[in-house]
């Protein structure tokens, strides 16, 4: 008998054994929600498929009533929209703030502090100040996926460009190098991947803040409508949306992932493939 | 079963439940009964009743609009114990610079959505003849309601207290529709589940009692008791008699009987039942705002008889007025 | 007047002193190879040649003027590992010379003098066989190709003085030899002045035109540090040195066995 | 003149910039606050420092008249103990599950989609469930932090075991090891260090949680009270409490970085010097 | 009866055969060396006597009985590195050797085994020459230090077969040297049968009973995977056998150069 640490199951196998989890998950979730529809038939805390389809069809492919529009279409791009512009400014700021932190002796002792202490303090608690500076429109919603994410990207690329062997810069200075030059032909590029796997290990922490954001004021987006149908507990949109959102964020990391390797065939080092 | 609990949430027509746990008149009542209760503050309104309705707690501080779109709508059959209180101007919509309620045409409104302050936002406009259509509803938390006022583009606002009194300091603020214009509408209430409490009226007993012990102590102006309940909702005694001001409490269970027994609570039961209605929220296999039937005392009905899920009775607070308990 | 001049250098860090009393002279198109124990201070000695350090005291003039205080385009450098850029094709990281070099700003050209740049580019890559490998990046070329690519990259750019921190340290005998056809090629043809570290005794005679050899002369046991290491030996070598070799081989006996020769 | 890259700050100097920007930006805030008292001196969104010192006077040194505690001391204590509760719990099955899902090839095939998939769920949407599994009280809030940390570092711990070189587990085989003595042996004094870091970069994500979790249901901790004053919009409780919180965290990645070195001092490779 | 039989083994990895027709008998107390061009399959070779590998086909026997399917304590193994773990001192990772073999459950001893394991450990680290080391960690000590002490972690549980796969390719040539002397020690000390892999053939020719040499016999210029290494030399060598080196050397002179000599 082969130790356990040494047993490799095949593909097929490893398939089905990935299944399971979620197979077993499901039959829970039918078995305790039975049980409960069985007391009380109105229960709304774990509906049973036919509500779910039910509530999927009124949301995803009957028009609504009020605005004629599909309600979860205009959710899922409200919400993508904010996301992804949320993002992509957080990834440009940090970029801009990152690379010079990593890599400018008197930036980083004049910001790095600073850096550490705001990246610490936590958005939620200062949404009024937030709501003066940003209003209550879009902008706000960006603002707070912005704020909250930012600062994480920027101390990884910090941390990543500080890991560029010295000896590359050595290297690029004699060959002519100016310290712009270096930042946009060694460094930015260089960067670039890492920059996108760690958007994709932040778009987690995106989505709580997108979420939250919504929660607090918006009149569209799936954040807005999980909490506004918490008000009469339908679960029955509830966990259909929730589904919804993880699986949005499993592709998302799924995409960026391959669109790194496609995009920066070179890099392999520091990857992730948790 | 005598073990009990009950939920509650941090506002002003509730503080009194905080002061009788804290202060040990809850256990005081549940003693004499030979049972437990157990008041757990939980902050989120809106978790409070789903857990309750979820059936983690044995009853749950509401009020009427709620009580009849969240539990009754989810099929938990639920009794009104105790109305403690209405609003009486604790809610009230407010416009930046405007100076009267019809002007709120066009504007973004910005409210707790499918909560009371949607409700009276509804109320308000059918006064000037407009109709939800004619603004925007933007679904606002209320623990940032106040902070959304200090933005540029919030220009009208439906907050209840303390957020409304909060607001009315700062610049700019007019009150242009309150609920003092639809008294009785907006009840604050404890609602117990129906079967539990046919099963214990020992619970309805001790619980009407802690109740009426501090509205006693109310009535009579307790500067300490008060003190104890403006801390624990944040603010201080003169913040909280403000706040009391505009919440017309029933000190005397007399006042209670009589409000519950009044024809008003029907009517204003139906209104509800028919907004709630129109936005969805009595479930989406109602066919008409009587799909949920509500029980109230002397045998009036509204709705289905065969779908009673909330009842209004007057039976303890009797009890109370007549020194029974 | 020499290339590079150095009077009565020291080298200090803290209380460590590394050098001590160096002199020497380098003229314009030496191969001088430097060897010594671990630790001696070669390294350092090179990052002075280089600018990434300043000396403590002495003086230290290059073509007579004071050496620039960091690293420029008259002195290219190779290190034992790290110095290719990962990102860019082989062709690219030579590319990258020039286009630092010539670019200020965009650190890029652009048309006609891209193309250029690009079949120089290609002639250098020819020069040190890496023709065939032009469209791969580095993390497909094994440790030798990747050396080369290094040294391309620096020569193509013409420096004066090239420096070498134990290049081949990390390559395989066989792969080593290759190497040291190449480089003592690209050092006649192109009159280059080379300045190279190595462990390995060897190496730094069948290499170069002239052996430095670093050591400390004076030792104290309860102060490891307070005497820095010195040049011991400054001997003319060559291919055709082959006497010496034996000789100091010999007395290094002690270190090395009978394998090693 | 040097290129910029290569200027070094003294010791001295990188001191007094690093200070720099908190300067500048008290001043900011001072400036700001005074502008909008001047307009209306009962503004409540930037208070003055008399405010500050007033409030922290109340909330801190001054015991409260409800309970005769002090509040400031009883939020904090409550806090930090559901919080570090909670990243106790979290470490702990972190391992548990991370190692495993690292080093086995059965679990990993069985178990890193279904934990990947649950990694994304954002736990804020699914809280009427969670209650009622957990209850309301002191386990609920602990649970909070578990399930929102967990997931992130399960995710690096599994990445780090299988960044543990193939050669040491056939070397451990080698030497008689068995799958159990390699795991005790080898793996977990490794990723020991490791989760530290990884405990440490979750922090931040450990305090939002905690945070909400308080918001929803508590009667005493730093987001409590927080979540109490915002409806008066009393800033000069919230940002005393906000400073409060960032200087807090700060002190624990701090502490938990000193830690890690101090108790691992072979351990240096994948330091985050960020 | 030969510790390992092999006849007419192959090994295939999906179409391209890497081992074909290997035939080998290997008896108790060998040393012998694998050389061979890159990718011929050394290590691969190695992998199969380790249980880490499965031959694709042929009779592949230990004392007789099949070969045991994965890593076991018979078979010693030292990289080319990654082999020490650095969680532990010195010492530790000598004492985790015992621990590991003789406590199955916790993978620790205590009170007098653990003892008696020290002293051993202890034994072991002094005949490898690093007794001053025993409380540092792995990343204080050089290359060779760490070798030596993978070489120390897998004698002391006393393996009938120690398998190294270029042990000494990351190190400096003097320090190379030492590590010979005390391989060849260790070897004939412990009654070792000892299988290394090196690129060296100086290497293989200076240590070592018998020189295996692999390389591919046929090759197809079309398919290049088609045809797998065999055993193309099978020579006893050893200390003294300098003249076959220099014969063998001559026949390779394309490849190194006169430096390598
Ligand atoms: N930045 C520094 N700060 C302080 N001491 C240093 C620094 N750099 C090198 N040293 C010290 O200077 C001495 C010489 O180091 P150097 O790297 O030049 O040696 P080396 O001859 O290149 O050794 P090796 O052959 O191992 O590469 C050593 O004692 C080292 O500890
Ligand atoms: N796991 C594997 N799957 C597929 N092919 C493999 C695998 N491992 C090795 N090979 C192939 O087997 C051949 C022999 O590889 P091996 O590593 O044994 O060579 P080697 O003689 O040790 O080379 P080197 O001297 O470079 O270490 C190579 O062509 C390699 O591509
Ligand atoms: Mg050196
Ligand atoms: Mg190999």
């Amino acid at each position: 008998m082969k130790r356990f640490m040494n047993l490799k199951p095949s593909k097929v196998t490893a398939f089905f054994l990935g299944l399971l989890p979620f197979i077993i998950a499901g039959i829970f979730y039918i078995v305790a929600s039975d049980l409960r529809l069985a007391e009380n038939p109105n229960d709304k805390l774990l509906p049973s498929m036919a509500s779910f389809s039910e509530a999927i069809d009124r949301m995803a492919l009957t028009p609504s009533k009020r605005t004629g529009e599909i309600l979860f279409i205009e959710d899922t791009s409200a919400s993508l929209h904010r996301l992804g512009l949320g993002i992509l400014i957080s990834a440009v700021l940090a970029m801009l703030i990152g690379i010079p932190l990593g890599f400018i002796p008197f930036v980083r002792a004049g910001f790095s502090p600073f850096v550490a202490a705001f990246s610490m303090v936590p958005p939620m608690a200062i949404l009024p100040i937030l709501f003066i500076v940003f209003g209550m429109g879009e902008i706000a919603k960006v603002a707070l996926i912005v704020i909250g994410v930012t600062p994480l990207i920027v101390r990884d690329l910090q941390q990543r460009v500080s890991e560029i062997p010295a000896e590359q810069f050595i290297k690029a200075q004699t060959l002519g190098g100016s310290s712009w030059s270096i930042v946009i032909r060694v460094i930015l590029p260089q960067i670039f991947p890492r920059l996108l796997d760690s958007v994709r290990l932040t778009l987690g922490t995106a989505w709580i803040f997108l979420i939250s954001a919504e929660a607090i004021s918006a009149t569209e987006g799936l954040g807005y409508r999980i909490f506004l149908v918490r008000r009469y507990m339908s679960m029955d949109v509830i966990l259909p949306y929730v589904a919804w959102i993880t699986f949005l964020a499993f592709l998302f990391d799924y995409l960026l992932k391959k669109l790194t390797y496609k995009l920066f065939p070179w890099y392999s080092a520091g990857k992730e493939n948790a | 079963k005598d073990k009990f609990t009950v939920s509650w949430t941090i506002y002003v027509g509730w503080m009194p439940w905080d002061y009788a746990q804290q202060k040990g008149i809850v256990d005081k009542w549940a003693k004499k009964y030979g049972i437990e209760i157990d008041l757990v503050q939980v902050n989120d309104y809106i978790e409070s009743i789903n857990q309750y309705t979820a059936g983690k707690f044995d009853g749950c501080l509401m009020t009427n609009m709620d009580a009849l779109t969240i539990p009754a709508a989810g099929g938990v059959d639920s009794t009104a114990l105790i109305m403690g209180d209405f609003s009486n101007g604790n809610d009230g919509i407010i416009l930046k610079g405007k100076k009267n309620l019809a002007d709120i045409k066009g504007q973004d409104v910005n409210l707790v959505e499918l909560s009371v302050s949607h409700y009276l936002l509804a109320r308000g406009l059918e006064s000037v003849g407009l109709s939800e259509r004619d603004v925007k509803v933007v679904n606002t938390s209320d623990a940032d309601i106040v902070a959304a006022y200090s933005s540029n583009d919030v220009t009208a606002l439906v907050p209840w207290n303390p957020q409304l009194s909060e607001i009315m300091t700062k610049k700019d603020a007019n009150l242009v529709f309150d609920s003092s214009k639809i008294p009785g509408e907006i009840i604050d209430m404890l609602v117990i589940n129906t079967e539990i409490l046919k099963d214990n009226p020992k619970l309805a007993k001790a619980l009407t009692g802690a109740w009426f012990e501090v509205m006693s102590l109310m009535k009579k102006g307790d500067t300490k008791a008060l003190t104890f309940m403006a801390e624990a909702s944040g603010t201080d005694l003169a913040g909280y008699k403000s706040q009391l001001k505009s919440t017309k409490m029933f000190y005397d269970p007399k006042e209670a009987v009589e409000f519950a027994d009044s024809s008003a609570l029907p009517n204003t039961m139906k209104k509800v039942s028919e907004f709630s209605f129109n936005h969805g929220l009595l479930g989406e296999g109602a066919p008409d705002a009587g799909f949920i039937g509500m029980e109230f005392p002397n045998g009036k009905r509204f709705g289905d008889p065969k779908n009673i899920k909330l009842r209004f009775i007057d039976t303890y607070v009797k009890m109370a007025a007549e020194g029974k308990l | 007047m020499s290339l590079i001049t150095i009077k009565n250098l020291w080298k200090e860090y803290g209380d460590n002193v590394v050098l001590e009393r160096l002199n020497l002279n380098i003229e314009e198109g030496e191969f001088c190879t430097l060897v010594g124990p671990s630790g001696c201070g070669k390294t350092t000695f090179l990052k002075m040649l280089l600018g990434q350090e300043t000396p403590t005291k002495g003086t230290f003039l290059l073509d007579g003027k004071p050496f620039p205080d960091e690293p420029s385009i008259e002195r290219g450098i190779v290190f034992q590992r790290y110095s290719v850029f990962e990102h860019l094709s082989v062709l690219g990281n030579v590319l990258l010379s020039m286009e630092l070099k010539e670019s200020k700003f965009f650190g890029r050209l652009f048309g006609k003098k891209r193309k250029e740049a690009k079949e120089k580019a290609m002639q250098m890559l020819e020069s040190v066989g890496l023709g065939d490998a032009a469209h791969k990046y580095p993390s497909e070329l094994s440790g030798g190709m990747q050396q080369r690519l290094s040294i391309a990259q620096s020569l193509v750019i013409k420096p004066k003085i090239l420096l070498l921190d134990e290049p081949f340290g990390a390559l395989d005998p066989g792969i080593r030899a290759d190497m040291h056809t190449l480089i003592l090629d690209l050092w006649k043809r192109n009159n280059l002045t080379v300045i190279m570290v190595t462990h390995d005794l060897h190496e730094s005679f069948y290499l170069g035109s002239r052996l430095l050899v670093f050591d400390k002369v004076r030792y104290d046991e309860q102060a490891p540090n307070a005497y820095g290491a010195r040049i011991t030996y400054d001997i003319p070598v060559g291919n055709e040195k082959g006497a010496i070799l034996t000789k100091v081989d010999k007395s290094r006996k002690k270190e090395t066995n009978n394998y090693d020769n």
